[in-house]
């Protein structure tokens, strides 16, 4: 995937996934924006809260609900150098989930530090 | 004479589950499915109103989408039963009507 | 027994549909009966002829349409929740007819059970 | 609007109304369910709680977002000998409204009330 | 450098209001658009919290989506205010991003 | 100023549609540019050129291409996204066209402000 980002413009993206995954399509489609962004090699983020932390728990197996696995996805991130993902951690504890049960190494922040971040960048994508 | 009342929905994210719970009646069973299951599992803010609740009522989980979301049996509450898509054939079946929380 | 069914989202974007296919799945093998499917609000557009979902992943409405053949089962598309939406003759993928909301009022009085699924 | 109901069998019809008028399309799409089912002489019964309440709020005004006004659907029910419209207090209270915001004669019930009433109904369709 | 934050969804139905509120910045604005306007009346059990969000951050609600409600614009909280479609692009334009809390 | 839309619904059974289009036209009026209008996940149903919605409602479909033709938009339905669900050249309305979905990522990076209506 190599798009050409001819304005030469990088700016600061961040995918906020907020929506449990296999329920509803956003979580799946949303990669698809991710990818693109960082073909245009743009500053990627993606922040996981609320029934989004849901998106990278290990261990989904949506063969007996006749839908697709598509988290390998996001193992596969990193090779598009897509490093910068954040969980939040209030987010987590309310479900009564551990950085344990995530799939892909993430930082964990606390609501305040991630409203922070998102106040910095300079596109938002809620999916 | 019961209802058996269908929930789809997260109650993270939702007031879906609530609203059923507050128009159960005596009698009835409730199926958690899709994206509802995640009110099934121990450990979580909504755990101790759903134990709660699940001694008043016949509470089922949808195994399929439990496993869709990787979430282990073994971490739902107790007294909140799996079941697989015959069984909530079984259970809609068994009640007189089928109300779903849409 | 005999069962009704109410979809009321599209395909891909809601899980609604896929949760009534395995429903109706599950029924016919239990050897239940199943009356009628309806597709009403955004459940018509489950009747395109045009999706071409990622092969990787499942047709939802080619999987309704094969079901309905192998088990005879009536899939019925609102008319005027159609039009609004773009499911009409032209639009319609085979296995599904379009008719009147009547169809869904009458299969909530034939059938023992009438089971909804939507967002 | 006449139909046959051929079988002769009249069953209790409730439609559950939960969702706000305008945001989506649900609480105008239920009304042509309501209405045809009146056609199939069945015994229909209308209730309005949580966000649903709303639906039946007098003054809808929606030609600055480009919208119809489908309240007056409501106002003609009692034509089509739809009467049976409940009515949750408690729903009403949460939004700070009251009988008189409505545009249409209701009976207001508890919820415990209305519970028992859906527990009664052979069909019951949610919106 | 301050944030426009968009909220849709009824705050009796949905949790992105509370979610919205939970990740907004000193110097960011908030508005209530479709169903989320019902988030800006009086007298709700919803109006003390957001009377006490409108105190800390700038919080703007769209009038057309009121009126197409049947809701009076008197009964608007104090401290929020009302605006038409034209307001909704100025607030967009006065920040530096907007951000849709879908 | 320069403003890109996203549009996330479909027409009708939500108003995000709607409700981008009322931004539009407000935008356009005080004499700001919009870049672009991307449909993505259900919002490429929006383009569908068979929706027959009753006289006395709107056209979700048509306002957007009428205003497109007035003002010069460019209202760009995702083609991964439309082929999913149906919205494929054959069933395109006039005034849309269908592209990838670096047309969004090239909107957000080109305009000064990206604005998105959703479920």
């Amino acid at each position: 995937m190599e798009e050409e980002n001819e304005s030469g413009v990088v700016k600061k993206f961040m995918y906020v996934n907020r929506k449990a995954p296999y329920g509803t399509i956003y979580a799946l489609e949303v990669l698809e924006m991710v990818l693109i962004s960082a073909a245009f090699d743009q500053d990627v983020h993606m922040a996981f809260l609320d029934d989004g932390v849901y998106e990278i728990k290990k261990g989904h197996t949506p063969k007996g609900v006749g839908m697709k696995n598509f988290s390998p996805t996001y193992r596969a991130l990193e090779g598009y150098d897509i490093e910068k993902l954040y969980v939040e951690k209030e987010s987590l504890e309310e479900r009564g989930l551990t950085e344990d049960d995530l799939l892909v190494p993430v930082e964990v922040m606390s609501r305040a530090d991630l409203a922070k971040l998102m106040s910095e960048m300079d596109v938002v994508l809620t999916a | 004479m019961s209802t058996l009342h269908t929930v789809n929905k997260s109650p993270f994210e939702r007031s879906n589950l609530d609203s059923c719970l507050g128009h159960v009646v005596a009698g009835d069973s409730i199926i958690l499915i899709e994206d509802a299951v995640y009110a099934a599992l121990s450990g979580t803010s909504v755990t101790a109103r759903m134990a709660d609740a699940a001694k008043q009522f016949r509470i089922c989980v949808l195994g399929p989408d439990l496993q869709a979301r990787g979430m282990d049996t073994g971490a739902v509450i107790d007294g909140i039963t799996v079941v697989d898509y015959g069984g909530f054939v079984d259970l809609a079946a068994e009640s007189r009507v089928v109300n779903a929380w849409l | 027994m005999k069962f009704a069914i109410l979809v009321n989202e599209g395909p891909y974007n809601h899980q609604a549909s896929d949760s009534a296919y395995q429903f109706v799945k599950a029924a016919l093998e239990k050897g239940h009966e199943i009356f009628r499917v309806f597709f009403y609000y955004d459940g018509v557009l489950n009747a395109t002829k045009y999706a071409e979902p990622p092969q990787d992943d499942r047709n939802v409405g080619k999987n309704w349409a094969a079901l309905a053949e192998s088990h005879k089962l009536d899939l019925v598309v609102c008319v005027a929740a159609g039009l609004r939406r773009g499911i009409v003759d032209d639009s319609l993928a085979p296995g599904f007819r379009i008719s009147g909301l009547g169809q869904l009022i009458e299969a909530g009085i034939q059938a023992d059970r009438l089971v909804a699924f939507g967002d």
